[in-house]
């Protein structure tokens, strides 16, 4: 990038099953007004406004033009991008390229999903190639279903590992007051949660929640003077895949996957060739239990095959060496636009030591972050405290 | 094999149908009440603008004050503009030809979008003076006003 | 800018009102195969990311970027989509260029208006508390904007009808266009009436089609084509959504947006400076009404304007050479397609539209109804 | 604020959309093929050979147009399952698919892709396994529309056991 870029400030709104009490546009701005305090700034400063959000969850075409007095955008520079489940760090990287570019010194990112006002079901049925798979309606919960048979066919898991990591999900989320699904359960709970599709139960799945989330990314001089804790975005890397194939669901495919390519290319960009090493906190986008497992490998944190006995031995909790998702993460909290945004603040928070209660209990210098959605689609960033990374 | 180049065209016909419920939040669930249980138009008032909106909303368009405050507005007002809508939607409320314009109601700074009736479409011009109908049944959306109609 | 970004190549689809014989991402390929062909890049060796412009609800499709990845070049590579008209995946990919992370960009944007029905898409982009039960869609918008604007300013139905006359005429240059023809103003009015004031032919048709576009770095340019064209300025404005928040005889947005292009292309007096415009004209009053945002004449002077044939082919600064949106374009293609129109014309690769001299031109496009969201490009070959 | 404003207004409202989706020059093939004869066309890039179902016209992974059109066979092997516990409703009919049913993924002979489908055997883990042989059942040739659905369901080959694990 030509110029440096941190992010210098964020929100998010408290997550929730339920928001009766608020509209869409009143629901953002509390997530927009909460990025705007933490840093330091008003409204006016604010150069360029992205939005992220997928129009058909809430059954609202052109959501940006509407919202615009909730996100502040009228009269100012603005643009909105649909990803799918990445859109949130999509629009980050939007943002960070904006910045970089020297257009830009302060961008206003959002992502957003008021999931109970749409028609989740029938919006998720339309993924699916109106010609080719709708009118079997092949939900995703299929898909990672096969994925968690795959892995436990290839690898010998069981069961019980996917229910840890479903109890690491809603047991960070107990600390950590804006998560939606803070459940006190244990691998029992998980293991008789309903059955969705084999392996999948209900307690493997993220929930649907409404929320949003804010971030406010500045350029070199703007931080340095603003903010007394910029993060820093030292790396960010795009990765989709196409359309059909769905190899991905097989572990042992010979094949190039998505989030290995793309982990590559990032830590290439870095020079990184130990990330367990190099990186602190991980915030990754875990739609189903199994997904997790798949990240710790494809991140190269273990060895193929190896991920469960990562969350089978602690390393990946609040405490452990290699802290994954102490927010909470996507099982715990989706609001679809803003979750990806969510796991790039939640990241920052980290590394600025502002998380709260869900604060990992070690120095945080580095964080890398993932997103995922469409047909296996994935953005990263790295983060970082300083710019000497 | 061959390519069949003389494919007929293969089309099929779908809906996507999606069934939303929308909160009218902290302002416009104090407009809609309002309107069902009163017959009171409310708009909300920006002190930095010094102006009164319609709708009603928490948040300043224009200078992103958090808005408080309601007031109650018309339910007189001034016709902006207006067009005569001749075709067929399945997503109007009502068949053609019909009149939307956008009325300016006494006390508010912005207009109002929304249906005219009882005038002749001849008849309709802006600057007119209109006043709303008021459904009977009156279910917190809307068309909560039916229409507005001339002085 | 320090640094400059070229457009280095445009490819357009046949414009027609309905493709049944192709699905959105065959169509879209149509464009993105010429563009890669006409300028000798392959996707896997030149192309650093892709941008593509639609709406996951005008391709009845959630996340409908997942149709195009394959044709655009998005397998194991990075692809983004806009949901807002076309021209601004030319704002976002000059911004990725300058930023250093790309060298050059690949975009694209399609629709197939004829697949679904654009009025009920229309109205769900009304805000679902107020107004969205009313029935309005962007047709019954438009004509209560063309009211108004016509009421404050005096602007008259003839008048109006000119803007149809012009561009009908003008696209009979284009074999791209679907719809040209030499028309009288009294034609245009005797249309039937859809929405008064605006009658059937003040309406841009449904239509079909695709745009790619390629842009570059000013070093990654200079290698691929001898006659780049640079993007001088680019701006963009967000306008309040619901009706009655502004006077829509008025339109900030796009003043707003053309300052921060002009202001950035060292543009001072557009009406002198620029020789050619390629605006979207999604109903006829909004050429008027643009040309005024795009300070090409003064508040209300528009009528007048186009009247004295300043505006026309031959005239000092022609609209729309093209045909505009009028002659036949699909929405949220609209903007790719007017900047890749001022990219022929700076070419010189106009043909039977061609504008003499070409040198600077100015490229609009907007998202919404009554322009909620408006992109202003200045384009030039220098 | 008083009492009246916890009351929270929503507007209910239906978004409904039409669509006359075109199949385009690849997917019209194939589905007009498998409605009149039966048959699961592919096709194959003329570069890296895979074998892509459902026929499309650009090969991702080489980015050029794919050529040579490949008929499948009927039978293939699961390559993953699972049992659905979910009722599945086919958007395009509103008709549910009553739980619980094996859901699963068969690589048809001659292809590189997979295809995902129904599987007709009791939703038991001990009678539905990776590597199982499958042949594809279709709907009588009258019913059939052109559309995946004119595949009824996979049906496992006679005379198979599952492997000890």
């Amino acid at each position: 990038m030509k110029r440096n870029v941190a992010i210098i400030g964020g929100g998010q709104t408290y997550h929730k099953a339920r928001r009766h009490d608020v509209d869409q546009a009143e629901m953002v701005n509390e997530a927009v007004r909460s990025a705007l305090k933490d840093a330091k700034m008003t409204i006016d400063e604010i150069d360029l406004v992205i939005l992220g959000n997928m129009e058909f969850f809430e059954g609202v075409h052109m959501t940006d033009c509407w919202l615009v007095h909730g996100t502040g955008a009228y009269g100012k520079q603005g643009l909105k991008i649909t990803t799918g489940g990445t859109v949130g760090a999509t629009v980050v990287c939007a943002a960070a390229h904006h910045v970089a570019s020297g257009l830009f010194d302060k961008v206003l990112c959002i992502g957003f999903e008021k999931q109970e006002e749409g028609d989740t079901g029938a919006i998720l049925s339309g993924v699916a190639h109106p010609l080719w798979g709708r009118s079997l309606a092949g939900a995703a919960v299929g898909y990672f279903a096969m994925l968690g048979s795959s892995y436990m066919a290839a690898w010998g898991a069981k069961e019980e590992h996917s229910a840890m990591v479903a109890v690491k999900a809603r047991q960070n989320a107990r600390k950590n007051k804006y998560a939606h699904l803070k459940l006190d359960i244990t691998i029992e709970d998980a293991l008789n949660s309903r059955m969705l599709a084999y392996p999948i139960r209900m307690l493997d799945m993220c929930p649907a929640s409404n929320g949003a989330c804010a971030m406010i990314l500045a350029d070199e001089k703007t931080a340095k003077s603003r903010s007394r804790k910029p993060v820093w975005m030292r790396a960010m890397e795009t990765v989709h895949n196409e359309q059909f194939e769905l190899d991905w669901r097989d572990v042992l495919t010979k094949r190039s996957i998505f989030s290995k390519v793309c982990a590559s290319r990032l830590y290439k960009k870095l020079g990184v060739t130990k990330p367990a090493d190099y990186f602190d906190v991980f915030e990754v986008y875990e739609p189903a239990t199994w997904a997790e497992l798949l990240w710790y490998e494809d991140l190269g944190l273990c060895g193929p095959g190896e991920g469960f006995k990562l969350i089978e031995r602690g390393t990946t909790n609040i405490e452990g060496p290699l802290p994954v998702n102490p927010s909470g993460g996507v099982l715990s909290t989706n609001c679809i636009g803003a979750s990806a945004m969510l796991r790039i603040w939640e990241a920052a928070l980290q590394i600025r030591g502002d998380a709260g209660e869900h604060q990992v209990p070690k120095e945080v210098r580095r964080a890398l972050t993932t997103a995922y959605g469409g047909t296996n689609w994935t953005v990263m960033t790295a983060l970082s405290k300083t710019l000497d990374d | 094999m061959e390519d069949h180049k003389n494919d007929k065209t293969f089309e099929v016909d779908q809906h996507l149908t999606a069934h939303g419920r929308y909160y009218a939040g902290k302002m416009g669930s104090r407009f809609y009440i309002s309107l069902r249980d009163k017959r009171k138009i409310l708009g909300s008032s920006c002190k930095q603008c010094n102006k009164t909106f319609w709708p009603p909303r928490s948040i300043c368009t224009f200078c992103f004050s958090e808005l408080k405050k309601t007031v109650e507005i018309g339910p007189l007002g001034t016709l902006e503009t207006f067009t005569v809508v001749t075709y067929d939607e399945p997503i109007h409320p009502r068949k053609a030809p019909f009149i939307y314009g956008i009325v300016k109601l006494d006390g508010a700074d912005t207009g109002m979008a929304h249906l005219i009736d009882e005038v002749d479409f001849e008849e309709v011009r802006i600057g007119m003076r209109v006043q709303p109908v008021f459904a009977k049944e009156r279910k917190g959306n809307i068309l909560d006003i039916q229409y507005f109609k001339p002085l | 800018m320090s640094e400059r970004v070229a457009i280095v190549g445009v490819a357009q689809t046949r414009f027609a009102s309905s493709r049944p014989d192709v699905n959105y991402a065959e169509m879209a390929y149509e464009a993105i195969a010429e563009v890669l062909q006409q300028t000798g890049l392959e996707i896997k060796r030149d192309i650093d990311n892709a941008i593509s412009c639609s709406h996951d609800i005008w391709d009845g499709q959630t996340i409908s970027n997942i149709g195009i990845t394959d044709v655009i070049g998005g397998h194991l590579r990075t692809e983004e989509k806009m949901a807002l008209d076309g021209s601004t995946a030319v704002f976002y990919g000059m911004v990725g260029i300058l930023s250093g992370e790309f060298q050059c960009s690949l975009l694209m944007a399609h629709t197939k208006m004829s697949q679904t029905s654009r009025n009920i898409i229309n109205n769900v982009a009304f805000d679902p508390i107020y107004t969205r039960m009313l029935g309005f869609d962007y047709t019954s918008a438009a004509a209560l904007q063309a009211r108004r604007y016509m009421y404050k300013y005096g602007i008259t139905r003839e008048q109006v009808a000119r803007v149809v006359v012009k561009n009908l005429s003008n696209a009979r240059g284009n074999p791209g266009a679907h719809q040209a023809g030499s028309f009288t103003t009294a034609q245009v009015l005797s249309s039937p009436v859809v929405a008064s004031p605006l009658h059937r032919m003040d309406i841009a048709p449904d239509t079909d089609g695709a745009v790619a576009m390629i842009l570059a770095s000013e070093e990654r340019a200079r290698r691929i084509t001898d006659k780049p064209v640079w993007i001088r300025g680019i701006g963009t404005c967000y306008d309040a959504h619901y009706l009655g928040d502004r006077d829509l005889a008025d339109c900030m947005a796009l003043e707003r947006a053309a300052r921060r292009a002009y202001d950035m292309a060292g543009i001072r007096n557009p009406r002198r400076e620029l020789d050619l415009v390629e605006l979207s004209d999604e109903f006829s009053y909004q050429e008027l009404l643009w040309m005024e945002g795009l300070q090409l004449c003064e508040r209300g002077e528009a009528g007048r304007f186009i009247e004295s044939g300043v505006t026309a082919m031959g005239g000092k600064i022609p609209v729309n050479p093209s045909g505009g949106l009028l002659s036949g374009v699909p929405t949220n293609v609209a903007g790719l397609n007017r900047v890749a129109e001022a990219v022929l014309q700076l070419r010189g690769e106009a043909e039977g539209r061609q504008v003499k001299n070409a040198a600077v031109a100015v490229a609009q496009g907007h998202s919404g109804f009554c322009g909620q969201h408006q992109c202003v490009i200045v384009l030039g070959n220098q | 604020m008083t009492k009246k404003e916890t009351e929270w207004i929503s507007i209910p409202m239906t978004v409904d959309v039409p669509y006359r989706f075109a199949a385009g020059q690849y997917l019209t093939r194939c589905l007009t093929e498998l409605r009149d004869n039966g048959k699961l066309l592919a096709v194959e890039c003329p570069e890296c050979k895979r074998v892509q179902l459902p026929p499309r016209i650009v090969c991702a992974e080489c980015h050029v147009k794919n050529g040579r059109w490949v008929e499948l066979g009927s039978e293939g092997t699961l390559v993953g399952f699972t049992i659905m516990y979910l009722p599945m409703t086919d958007p395009t009919t509103g008709k549910p698919h009553d739980p619980p049913f094996v859901y699963g993924s068969i690589r048809l002979d001659g292809a590189t892709s997979v295809l995902d489908h129904f599987v007709h055997v009791e939703p038991d883990l001990a009678k539905v396994w990776i590597g199982m042989r499958c042949s594809m059942v279709l709907r009588p040739r009258e019913d059939r529309i052109g559309d995946l659905n004119d595949i009824l369901y996979f049906d496992p080959l006679p005379g198979q056991k599952k492997l000890q694990a």
